[in-house]
């Protein structure tokens, strides 16, 4: 259901598999979910030069990334019947393998869960205030892009 | 005369020096677009960087105008995720 | 990677939330996937006239069901840039609210993965000799029929 | 006279009466199509019901011949996930 209030989405750091897998198991009380579509961003050792990314370090305009993933919520929660939805993002540094975003959307049956989560994917990549610095061994670092 | 609070993000924040800081405007009041020439005037390593500004955690610009105190946030593209 | 062999995919039961925590957890060690797609079916509590589905039993043609899911992993890796691709179906009772199965593709970018996962839910869906049998209260049953 | 293996799934079951039995057939081999009319007559429910036809685990139809000893396997619509 839609909240009136801004949820927090965002944790310091990684984002807990184990976390995701409580996650999981906390929807089971709801027994009138029939499918769930899960998206996991992680953070890619990519080479760049002769340098491998050892980690991201994520910052945000956490008021206007809050209000924004609100109003995101709210059009999502219009358009696709969904049980649930629930997003976290990452925040300071997550290193190479671990995860930096979870995006969990629940419904009745697969089609609504799994275009509603893709759809909040792509919005959370365009449209929340977050940005992800990709730091080397050694100091050195560059400021991520993300890919259309 | 007046100061703004001049937050920078991302790769920005390498080019202000500081996430946050105060940024004094000889005028009462400027227009985004006069803001902009501002910055880049004191900035000079912000030419050709694309960056959107928000004021008060809203998205501006043209002739919308920013007055002494108001919060704007230099903010280049996102990379979330 | 494609296999030579197909793999089992079927499981005895319920498939277990925290088995899935691990499963994401053993991926933190392939640092160039940059984006996990899931997909979980959950058992729904429908109602059908006065009666509640508290569970159903599948069944399978077990031989028929590994070599078409081997067919479908072949033709997924040669249509998608995959890093890898599990699945998991359950066999046998699985109660309303447990999940019955899990599909989850990694990729290096989100597109991909969440492409991916969509095409082998909807194959597996659809092309996998499996049957669910939903048992309501005191011993009455009927037969699943999947929505296209 | 011959043998085959008949394995029923799903609500086919029902019908049958089990998930695998010996069907005898008056003749040495049937096509698939004559195969169905025997299935049709000893298990007159499942007239009307929609199900394929597996021979030693491949879809068949039609003209297809069935022989001694063959799995036939008669599936309704799938319903997993």
């Amino acid at each position: 259901m839609s909240d009136k209030k801004p949820k927090n989405i965002f944790v310091e750091g990684p984002i807990s598999p184990v976390k995701i897998g409580e996650d999981i198991a906390h929807h089971q009380k709801k027994t009138n979910i029939g499918a769930h579509s899960i998206f996991m961003g992680q953070v890619r050792a990519d080479s760049v030069e002769a340098a491998k990314v050892s980690a991201i370090e994520y910052t945000a305009h956490q008021e206007m990334a809050l209000s924004t993933m609100h109003e995101i919520r709210e059009a999502i929660f219009a358009k696709y019947p969904l049980t649930c939805l629930h997003i976290t993002h990452s925040l300071g540094v997550v290193k190479a393998g671990e995860i930096c975003l979870f995006v969990f959307a629940s419904a009745v049956h697969r089609k609504e869960a799994i275009d509603a989560c893709e759809e909040v994917v792509e919005r959370i990549k365009k449209e929340l205030p977050i940005w992800g610095k990709e730091i080397f061994a050694g100091d050195q670092y560059q400021w991520k892009e993300n890919r259309g | 005369m007046m100061e703004i609070r001049l937050m920078s993000y991302g790769g920005l924040k390498d080019i202000t020096g500081s996430d946050a800081l105060g940024f004094a405007i000889p005028q009462q009041a400027v227009s985004v677009t006069e803001l902009k020439e501002l910055l880049l005037a004191r900035y000079p390593a912000l030419e050709g960087k694309t960056f959107r500004i928000a004021v008060n955690e809203r998205f501006v610009e043209g002739e919308f105008e920013v007055g002494s105190g108001d919060n704007v946030a230099l903010m280049p593209p996102f990379s979330g995720g």
